[in-house]
C-alpha cells in the first residue's frame, strides 16, 4: 500500500507544473476561450516535445511507453492549469484505443504522428442526445459491398474543427440486440460527406457538431474489428473516463487552492475572511471532498492499470468528480465575493467548465447507474 | 388564515399577461439584471419601462404625489411577481430607482429632492436610471468600511475614491452613493453619509467589469475631485449609515416575489421540455429521478412563494420585515442554485451552449440562471450576512464575529 | 390574503398550549411510551371534555362544527407536545372519513361516541409492504351472498389494540384496475376473527399488526359504498396526510425552541454556543425550514378547506414535512452535543418519532411522485 | 502508488473471516458500544475477546513486550475493518483499553504503570477494561474546561467532581481520568493531571446513562473525596493536555477503518434486502431512486475506504496524521448519517421497528445505526472542533473563535 507517486512521476508533476505555470496561464487560457481555434499550435508542439503526447505510446512509435498512472499524472497538472486544447481527444479518447485495438498496419501509421504532435485525433461518440449509453447511438454505417456509408450525426465532439481524424462509433447492425452490432471507424476529417460546426460554449472549449452524409469508409478503417464497437465504447468509458476525472480532480484543487489564498488574504471586519467559522467549515468540506476526489482517481486508475476490476470505481469516481467540481466552484466563487463573479479572475475558468467536465463521458446520473449495478442492484 | 389574492389583483395579473403576450412575443427569457449588459437589450427595456409607466405599474405602491397610484402592497407583489414570470424588461428599471432610492427619498430626502428625482423615476425615462455606489474593494460584506472621501467645502461636497460592484453604472443617469464624510470616528458605522451623484459630473471614471459568463452587469467607478452639491445630501450627514440600512431592507423586500417569478417561469419551462425531449426512447418526465429532482424544485419555490406572500402581508399590516427580508435572500438563493443545477443536470450537455446559440435549449434560462447565480447571490448581501441578520434579529443570538 | 389565525383558532392555540404543557409533560410522554396502552385515557376524557374530539364534528353529534384549518391548529399543538394516544386516529384517521361519506345511520351510530370521547378507532389501511399506494392492498372482502369476508393483514396501524372500531380498506373486486376495486369497511375490533398485535417501536407508540380470518362484515358495514373504497381512501389521503404534516409541523417548531434555549444558555469557550457561526447558521437554516414547512402546512389545509384543488400542495407538504423533521431533529440532536442524546431530555422522545412520522400516510418518495404528477410530469 | 494489500495482510482478513464464521454464527450485527449495554452481550463480547487474544489480534501492533506482536498498521488496520465487517463483539474492548490507553502508557507511562496495565489489556482479561473520563458538564468541546480536582495530599491525590459521558464506566476495571491539578493557572490548558483510578474505589458513585434508544453505553461518575496514588499519575502533573491531544489523536485513527468495516456490511446488507423485497410487484433494486441513494452510498463508503488506507499509510510512514485523523472522524460522522437515512428509507416504516423485535428487518442494523448516528458523531469530538482542527492543522487558517 503505497498513496506516493514514483520518482518518475513526481518529476513528470513538477515538470508539468512548470511548464504549464509558463505557457498556460490563465490569462492565456482566457485568450484561448476568445480564439476560434481555442487552443494554442505551438503550446501543442512543444508538449509534444516534452513526449507528452506520446506518454502512453510504444517506443517503436516514438512514445516513452509510460503508464496509465504517469497519463494521470499528467492531466491532472493539466486540469490544475485547464490547459485549453486537443491534447485529451487526441491522446486520452484516441491514442489509448488505437494502441489497445489498432492493427499493426494502424499503429504503424498513425500513432507516430500523434506521439510527435503532428496529427490531432478526437472521438466523435455521444449523439444530439448527449446519451453515452451506447444504446442511444444510431450513427449508422451500412456495407453496400465495398465501402461502409456512415450517415448520422455526432456531437459535442471535441475538437473536430481541429482533428485530422476522428474515431466514430456507428451503428452497423440492426436494433435487435443494441449493444452488440457497433462498430469503431477511422475517419480522415478530410473525406467527402463530412461537415464540422462549432457549437458554441460558454468555455469556448471548442466542442463540434460533425455530420456525416454518406462518409466512406474501408475495411481498413475499421478500429478492433466488424461489430466489436462495443468493447472499444466500453474500453473508451473506462480508460478515457479515469483520464477525464483526474484532469478534474486537478482542477477542482486548483479551485480550492486559490479559494483558500484568497480567504487568508481577504479581511473583513478586521480578520480574514477564512477565520468565520461558516467560511472555515466550508473549505475544510471542500478540502475533504477533493482530497476524495483525488483518491478515488488514483485508487481506480490503479486498479485498472494493474488489470483489475475497475468500471465500478471509474464510475464512482466521474459521478463523484461531476459532483464535487460544481460544488467546489460554487464554493470557491462565493467564497471570494463579487471578485470571483468577473471575467478578470480566474476561478471563472473554472466555473465555465463545470458542465463540460460533468456532461463528457456521461452524466453522474448514468455513473451512479453503473455504479448501481457494480453493487449487485 | 386566506392566502387569496383579492379581484383586484387577479385582474391587475391578468393585464400584465396580456400586456406581455402582447409587447413580447418572441422574445426569449432575460433574467433581470442581464438586460443592461447589451445596448439593444437595454433600447428595449427602456421602450418598456416606458409602457409599464404608462400602464401606472411601474411605481404603483408610490403615493399619487410621486407619480405613484397609491396601490397596495399586494398589487406590488402581483406586478413584481407576474412581470418577472413574464420576463418583461426594464420591469425594474435597472432596479436602485424603483427598488429603494424612491422609497428612501420618500423618508429621509428633502422635498426639493423628492420633487426632483421621482418623477422621472416613475415617468420610466433615462433620467429615472439609477445606479447604487456601496461596495468598494476593501468593503464588502464589511460594508461599514467605506474609504470614499467626501470633503465639505463650502456648498461642494469633493469626492475621491473607489466604488465597485456598481451594476447599471454605464447606463444610470444618477448614483446613490454612500461616502465616508467623517473619518475621524472611532465606530466605522458613524461618519458614513448617503449623496446623490450626478453621474454627468466631471471627474468619473466608468470602468465595465464583466462577468465570467461574458455579460456587462458591474462597473468599477473612480472618483477623482467630483465636486456634488451640499444640496443632495440625502438625510443627516454621518447618519447614512442606519440610511443604508433601510434601503437595503427595501432591496431584499421584493426578492422573493421577483425571483419566484422567474423560477416558476423556468421550471415550467423545464418540464415541458423534460416532456418532450426522449432519451432512450422515453420522455425524460417519465424518468423517476427528473420527477423526484423537479418535484423538490416545485417544493421549495412553492415556499418560496409563501415566505414572498408572509413579508408583503407584513408589510401591508404596518410591520418592518427586517429577518423575514434576510431569510429570504438566503432562501432565494440556495433556490437559485439548486434550480440552476437541476436544470441543467436535465438539459444535459445542453447546459454548457453559449444561451444565444441557435442551439441552446429551454431558450437558454438554464445556462443563464447558472452563469447569474452565484453573482446575484452576493449581490446584496452574501448568505453569511443574510444569516446573521436572521441569527440576530430573530433568534436573539449574539453577533457570531 | 392573511396569515394570521382567527380569534378562535388563537383561543384554540392558547387554551391547548396550557393543557398540554399542563397535562402532557415530556416526562408523561415518556412513561406513556413504556405504558402498554401507550396512551392516558384520563387524558383522553379530558379532551372531549374540552370538545377536542368532537370539533371538526357537526353540533348535532355532539360536536362543535369547526373547521379543518382550526383542526389543523390544535393538532400543530399536540405535535409541539407529542401528545401520545389515539386522538390523531380517531379524529383524523377516521372521523372525517366518516362524516364525509357515513350514512344517516352510521353518522348517528357513530359520530357522538366519538365526539364524547367513549370509542376509539383507526384505520387499517397499509400492509405488510408499508406502502400507501392504493394498488398495494391486498386484503380482501369476498361477498359469499350474505357477508363479506375480510383476509389479509394490515400493518402499522396506531392503537388498533386499544381501538373499539377499525375503517378497513380491502380490495371487493378483481385485479385488472386495481385502484377502482376498493371497498371501506367499518369493523368492530370485538369481532370474530381479528387479531390485533402490538408492534414495538422505537417510540412505543401503539402501532399495530391487525390479521383478519374470515372477519364477517355486513353492507351496512360499508363505508361510502361498494366500490367507492378508492375515494375514502383518496379523502383520507388528503384530510388525514395534511394534519399529520400539523403535527409534524408542531414537533419541528417545538425541537427548533429548544434548541435555539440550549444554544443561548450552554456556554463553551466561554461564550454561548449560539454565537459559533456555524452553529448559528445552522440554527437559521432550521428556521427558515421549520417556518417554510408551517406555511406550506397552512397553505395546503386552506386549500383543501375551501374546496380548491389540494392534492399537490399536501403531498408537498408530506414531503417536505419528512424532510425537515428529520433534519431539524438531527441537528437539534447534535447541537445539543452528548446530553440530547439521552433518555432523559426532551429532544430524544421527537427524535424516535421521525421515522414514524415520515412513513405514516406515505414516505417522502411517494408524496414526491404525486408532486411530479401534479406539476404536469 | 499501490493500493494492494500484502499477502500476509489479506491471509489475516481471511483467518478472521474463518473466526467469525465458526464464533458467530446466527448473531445479530451489533454495531460498537452497543455490546456494552446487556450483560448477556458483554459477557458474550469478554469471551470474544479473550479469544481474539489468543488468535494474536487484540493488540497485536503493541510490541512483544507489551502482549503484542509487533503487528504492522496494515495488519492492524485489516483487523479494524474485517472485525468490525464481520461485527465481532469484543474486538476492542470497551474501545479505550487498546484504542489509546495501551498506546498513551508506552509513550507516557512508567515502566511500572506499562507492566502491569498492559498485560491485561492484551490477554483480552476483564480486568484490561477500561473506561475514560474527560467531559465534565461544563467540560465538552471546551475540553480544557476541566473542574473535577485531584488535590495532593502526600503520596495520594483527593479527588472530588463530577465526570459525565463516561462509556463502559459500568464495565470497566480501571479509569483514564483527566483531572485539574493545578487550579491557579490563567491558561486552562496547564494544570491538567492524566491518572489511573481504579474503579474499584471507595467514593465513586456510577449513576447509568440511557440513551434515547434506551441503551445504557454512557454514565455518570461522582467522586466523594477518592483517593488515588501519586504513582497512578501519568507522565508529568500539570501537563496532561499535551498527552491527551495525542490520545484524542489515537482515538481517531481507527474511526474509519473500523466504522468502514461496519458500513460496508450494512450496506451489503440492505443491497441484499431491496434485492428480494418487492414492492409494487417489482424488486425494490429496479428502482431508480434506490439504485442511485444506494450507489451515492458505495462512492461515500468507498472515499472513507481511502480515507482509512491514507492514514494507515501515513502512520507506516512514521507520520502523525492529525489533521486526516480530525478529516476522517467528520467524514464517517457525515457517512453515517447519510447511510442511516437512506437505509431508513428503504426499509421505510419497518426502521421504527425495535431492532431486537422479531419484526426488524435488516438484522436491526438501520435502527441500530439511526439510533445511535448522532451520540457516535459526538463522541470523541463534534463535527465543529474536527473541522477547526483540520482548518488549523492543515488548512493554515485561525480559529474561528
Amino acid at each position: 500500500m503505497d498513496f506516493d507517486l514514483n520518482e518518475q512521476q513526481q518529476m513528470l508533476r513538477t515538470m508539468a507544473r512548470d511548464f504549464l505555470s509558463r505557457e498556460c496561464s490563465r490569462t492565456r487560457v482566457r485568450e484561448l476561450e476568445k480564439d476560434s481555434r481555442g487552443y494554442d499550435p505551438d503550446m501543442l508542439a512543444k508538449m509534444a516535445e516534452l513526449g507528452w503526447l506520446g506518454l502512453v505510446l510504444p517506443e517503436k512509435y516514438g512514445g516513452t511507453g509510460a503508464g496509465l498512472l504517469d497519463l494521470v499524472v499528467l492531466l491532472e497538472e493539466m486540469g490544475r492549469n485547464i490547459t485549453p486544447g486537443p491534447f485529451f481527444p487526441t491522446v486520452a479518447l484516441c491514442a489509448l484505443p488505437l494502441i489497445k485495438f489498432g492493427t499493426k498496419v494502424q499503429k504503424a501509421g498513425y500513432a507516430a504522428d500523434i506521439a510527435g504532435g503532428n496529427k490531432i485525433w478526437s472521438l466523435a461518440l455521444t449523439e444530439e442526445s448527449g446519451s453515452y449509453d451506447a444504446a442511444d447511438i444510431n450513427c449508422r454505417a451500412d456495407y453496400n459491398g465495398t465501402n461502409y456509408l456512415i450517415n448520422g450525426e455526432k456531437w459535442f465532439v471535441p475538437f473536430a474543427h481541429a482533428a485530422d481524424f476522428l474515431i466514430v462509433i456507428c451503428r452497423t447492425g440492426e436494433v435487435s440486440n443494441p449493444q452488440q452490432v457497433l462498430t469503431a471507424f477511422i475517419i480522415d476529417t478530410k473525406c467527402q460527406g463530412l461537415k464540422i460546426e462549432l457549437i458554441p460554449t460558454i468555455a469556448g472549449d471548442g466542442q463540434c457538431r460533425v455530420r456525416f452524409k454518406n462518409v466512406k469508409a474501408g475495411k481498413q478503417d475499421i478500429l478492433g474489428g466488424v461489430g466489436n464497437g462495443r468493447k472499444v465504447f466500453d474500453f473508451i468509458m473506462q480508460s478515457a473516463t479515469i483520464l477525464k476525472c483526474a484532469e478534474v480532480s486537478g482542477a477542482c484543487q486548483a479551485v480550492l487552492d486559490m479559494t483558500l489564498a484568497y480567504a487568508k488574504e481577504r479581511i473583513q471586519f478586521d480578520k480574514p475572511i477564512g477565520s468565520f467559522m461558516a467560511i472555515q467549515h466550508k473549505l475544510v468540506d471542500m478540502l475533504t471532498e477533493v482530497e476524495g476526489l483525488q483518491y478515488l482517481v488514483y485508487y481506480s486508475a490503479w486498479l485498472l492499470a494493474s488489470g483489475q476490476k475497475a468500471a465500478t470505481q471509474i464510475s464512482m469516481a466521474k459521478a463523484k468528480a461531476a459532483e464535487v467540481y460544481q460544488q467546489v466552484c460554487i464554493d470557491g466563487v462565493k467564497i471570494h465575493g463579487a471578485i470571483g463573479f468577473s471575467m478578470d479572475h480566474d476561478i471563472g475558468c473554472f466555473f465555465r467548465r463545470i458542465k463540460s467536465a460533468e456532461f463528457m463521458l456521461g452524466d453522474r446520473d448514468t455513473h451512479l447507474s453503473k455504479v448501481a449495478s457494480g453493487i449487485g442492484l | 388564515m386566506d392566502f387569496e389574492f383579492s379581484k383586484k389583483e387577479e385582474q391587475l395579473r391578468r393585464e400584465i399577461r396580456e400586456f406581455a403576450r402582447r409587447e413580447l412575443a418572441g422574445r426569449d427569457l432575460i433574467t433581470g439584471l442581464e438586460e443592461e449588459s447589451l445596448d439593444e437589450d437595454w433600447e428595449f427595456a427602456m421602450q418598456m419601462s416606458k409602457k409599464l409607466s404608462q400602464k401606472g405599474w411601474l411605481t404603483m405602491a408610490w403615493p399619487k404625489e410621486y407619480g405613484g397610484r397609491d396601490a397596495s402592497f399586494f398589487e406590488q407583489h402581483v406586478y413584481m411577481d407576474e412581470a418577472s414570470y413574464r420576463g418583461i424588461p426594464g420591469m425594474t428599471m435597472g432596479v436602485s430607482g424603483i427598488g429603494w432610492v424612491g422609497q428612501s427619498l420618500m423618508l429621509f430626502g428633502s422635498d426639493e429632492q423628492r420633487k426632483k428625482y421621482l418623477p422621472p423615476i416613475a415617468a420610466g425615462e433615462p433620467d429615472g436610471i439609477w445606479c447604487t455606489a456601496y461596495s468598494e474593494p476593501n468593503a464588502g460584506s464589511d460594508f461599514a468600511n467605506i474609504q470614499t472621501r467626501a470633503v465639505r467645502d463650502g456648498d461642494y461636497y469633493t469626492l475621491n475614491g473607489q466604488k465597485i460592484w456598481t451594476s447599471c453604472a454605464h447606463r444610470a443617469r444618477w448614483c446613490w452613493l454612500a461616502v465616508r464624510t467623517d473619518a475621524s470616528v472611532s465606530k466605522k458605522q458613524h461618519g458614513i453619509s448617503l449623496i446623490i451623484l450626478d453621474m454627468k459630473s466631471p471627474g468619473i471614471t466608468i470602468k465595465p467589469i464583466y462577468n465570467y459568463a461574458g455579460i456587462h452587469i458591474f462597473n468599477e467607478l473612480f472618483f477623482d475631485n467630483v465636486r456634488v452639491p451640499v444640496a443632495n445630501l440625502v438625510g443627516t450627514e454621518n447618519r447614512g449609515w442606519y440610511q443604508l440600512m433601510q434601503s437595503l431592507a427595501f432591496e431584499r423586500h421584493s426578492v422573493a416575489p421577483q425571483f419566484y417569478g422567474t423560477a416558476r417561469r423556468i421550471l415550467e419551462i423545464i418540464i415541458k421540455y423534460a416532456g418532450r425531449t426522449n432519451l432512450h426512447g422515453k420522455p425524460l418526465a417519465s424518468d423517476p429521478l427528473v420527477k423526484h429532482k423537479l418535484a423538490e424544485r416545485a417544493i421549495e419555490l412553492e415556499t418560496l412563494k409563501l415566505f414572498g406572500y408572509e413579508i408583503t402581508w407584513k408589510l401591508s399590516k404596518g410591520l418592518i420585515p427586517i429577518y423575514e427580508a434576510a431569510r429570504n435572500k438566503a432562501y432565494c438563493d440556495f433556490v437559485m442554485q439548486r434550480l440552476a443545477t437541476t436544470g441543467s443536470e436535465i438539459i444535459g450537455a445542453y447546459s454548457q451552449v453559449d444561451m444565444r446559440s441557435k442551439w441552446a435549449k429551454v431558450e437558454g434560462s438554464i445556462t443563464r440562471l447558472y452563469m447569474m447565480f452565484p453573482g446575484i447571490s452576493i449581490a446584496a448581501g452574501t448568505d453569511e450576512i443574510q444569516k446573521n441578520i436572521v441569527g440576530q434579529f430573530k433568534m436573539g443570538l449574539p453577533r457570531p464575529y
